[in-house]
């Protein structure tokens, strides 16, 4: 049961153009910073990304998109990016808004086999339109679908060999839930180890739900809004 | 005189009750944790994957790993948890957060609350906006009174798309602190040195003065 | 942020007859001993009680089942128990069977928010009868609602002061969702630590769900099949 | 002449393919796990909670808090997972364990199952099984031919309340291996003793023998 490949390289040589990718990460948090590069040199096109953010111009799913490789983004938050905001504008790019939690939520219900759930999100704004609405208890939800996803990419701090994954701190965010929602999931980490040394009891995301697993060349790991205190 | 944004955090953090569970949006309500009375025991909860956020960092301190909603580097206080977006926004749609706190571009009489998008400006999405609002069981505005044409935030409808219908329970503005009430919004403190004509005159929704309308305390 | 209790007695202090109860544990793997002692103890009665199973005749809900405290018992496997099985012939004990995921998604269901979901299991079969049957992709779904419950009664491993919980090895099972799924939640653990002792990366039930805690004074931990391989 | 037990489940081992995971139900399910053959590997899951379960433990060596589905003490192997019910069942209906292996009662020519109650006895309740039939993409049964009154257990219609509808796969009896067809039960290896006849006489569901049928290997 050994999932261990080479590199980035191979762990994404079988994405085609046109496919669904979900990608990890909350901002620049806890992306799979060498998948991500791996894409970029790949060069293929017309891929449907499930991200919460879109990244910055120059990092991220940003570099994607300066490579006018993804046709649709569906997140929840992109404003970090000027590109982005042009081929949006355009019209080169597809956009699709889900608030966050419901993003989060439509991600779990894919790799726990829930074809749909009954959210909260959105009632009464234009997110809801077209939607089924139901009233359960006095209060109205919108019926929301899990995603399709061709392959899932995360990235995490432990990992090993059998695919079992552990995150650290916030860089944890969507990627348990889109590494469970893939019909191919590829985790990227820091820190890889044979099977036997992660505390079975410890583990966020079972190897079941991974197909491939790396070790990242390098991480850049950059922060978005450095804030800090004096020291005195 | 109106309030500035810390005497807006300052009197928002008046609202904390000993054992709150609380989410600060980002901007002013960022600014409540530097407001907590002393004796009063909150445990932050940012929407990204934590429990028991702490300040930001010292120089030097700051963890990649470690961000707030707002994608600030921060601090972790003894007894924090991690855990995914999902139940994150579950533990929020399940009443267990008991204070939500968030700007607003417009809020009408009713409690419906606008924040996330600008017609014909560049549409940056909704992030947790709409599930906050949808889902919270109790939220307070932090805002300003007025835009900065003067024009009031505090309306009869709103004229944004929304985030939210009927949500908000209190607005703290700039200029008083207004419940949501069945009759609109009901002052019940004024800023020190705002009259209650300029708070009616600056406000375009239902208003009703409370019969103990006081002076805010900041 | 304190919520630790003196004890079982006092954890389970407020709980009225008629009230609804979810109880941790598979078998009688990680079932709450303690409180279920205390609630012997206390005599309530008109109980309806959500576990997976019923426990054996002299332990675990079967000891509450001798005392005749239990009006309603929803569980997915009760056969184990001799006096259950007497009191289900003669119509003194209410019995609604569901399905084991279904059990488990339905209190994920009710700590996450969500009202309802749509769940494979059962279709086709009496289980299905009076729900409402959708069809997602293909395939048909059964409508299946949250949980409302009273309180919710489990045991982990450790936690500490501010409600934090890790469990075991198997003896997490239903555990942690019911953990989340209470409207009052009182966990007893095998080992209490101050806050702050516990890897934040490392725990399953985060505090905002628990409101009670409390080191348990002594855990039997019963086994129920013993299955062992010969020493050579 | 007929399978024993171990037969039985030595000749399900045969459907194991490296990398599978695997689901093994109560009874003849668990012996399955006794003859994995050499230079497969499968990783077990045990639907109250673990990935990568291991044999029974040596004496003295028992925990309480690690049992399996059938509440038996267990061990773990490296690489284990221990999750919780929601997530176990999450990964059963996401398609993710791709074989479960399963006892039954009864079993029909279009792949229907019932194995949890009989009408008049005590009822003691479904478990996993009807999350694991409908959910489970490969579905092995391992069962007796006929019941002690000698009445065939493979028929045309369940008579006692299903399981689940259309989910088995393919039938390991004591009198041969069967896969579900449109056109019913196929015959393609029968027991080494066992007649066609034999089969033909015991099987009250329709009944096909494939043209390349032949002696199970076992």
């Amino acid at each position: 049961m050994n999932k261990v490949v080479a590199g980035a390289d191979e762990a994404v040589k079988d994405i085609p153009s046109g496919a669904t990718l979900m990608l990890g990460g909350f901002g620049l948090c806890g992306i799979p910073e060498n998948c991500i590069h791996a894409l970029v040199k790949k060069g293929i096109n017309n891929l449907t990304c499930i991200s919460n953010n879109a990244g910055v111009d120059d990092f991220g799913i940003g570099l994607m998109l300066q490579g006018r490789q993804v046709k649709k983004m569906i997140a929840s938050y992109v404003g970090e990016n000027a590109e982005f905001e042009r081929q949006m504008l355009t019209g080169e790019l597809e956009v699709e808004l889900v608030p966050q939690g419901t993003l989060a939520t439509r991600c779990m219900a894919t790799g726990y086999g829930m074809p749909a759930v009954f959210l909260l999100a959105g009632i009464g704004t234009e997110v809801a339109e077209g939607k089924e609405v139901r009233n359960f208890n006095g209060k109205n939800y919108l019926l929301e679908h899990a995603f399709d996803s061709d392959f899932a990419i995360v990235k995490a701090w432990k990992g090993d060999t059998q695919g079992n994954l552990i995150f650290k701190g916030t860089a944890r965010n969507f990627s348990p839930l889109m590494a469970m929602a893939g019909k191919i999931t590829i985790a990227e980490v820091e820190h890889l180890v044979p099977a036997g040394e992660l505390d079975p009891n410890a583990i966020h995301v079972p190897g079941i739900y991974v197909h491939r697993i790396f070790q990242g060349d390098k991480y850049e790991k950059r922060i978005e809004q450095r804030t800090v205190r004096k020291r005195s | 005189m109106a309030l500035n944004k810390e005497q807006i955090a300052r009197r928002i953090a008046q609202e904390l009750q000993d054992g709150f569970y609380v989410n600060l949006g980002i901007g002013i309500p960022t600014l409540v944790a530097n407001y907590i009375p002393h004796g009063v025991d909150v445990v932050l909860q940012s929407e990204n994957g934590l429990l028991g956020m702490g300040p930001f960092p010292l120089e030097g301190d700051e963890d990649a790993d470690l961000i707030n909603a707002g994608k600030q580097t921060i601090t972790t206080v003894p007894g924090s948890a991690f855990f995914d977006s999902a139940m994150s926004f579950g533990m929020i749609r399940a009443g267990k957060v008991d204070l939500t706190v968030l700007g607003a571009m417009e809020v009408a009489d009713n409690g419906d609350i606008a924040n996330w998008k600008i017609p014909g400006k560049m549409v940056k999405g909704m992030g947790g906006a709409m599930d906050l609002v949808a889902a919270a069981k109790n939220i307070i505005v932090a805002m300003q009174h007025t835009n900065p044409k003067g024009e009031s935030k505090l309306l009869p409808k709103c004229s944004l798309p929304l985030t939210g219908v009927g949500c908000v329970k209190k607005v703290v503005s700039d200029l008083g602190v207004f419940d949501i009430t069945p009759d609109g919004f009901r002052c019940i403190e004024y800023a020190p040195g705002v009259t209650i004509d300029e708070i009616k005159a600056k406000t375009a929704g239902r208003l009703i003065i409370a019969d103990d309308v006081k002076e805010m305390i900041v």
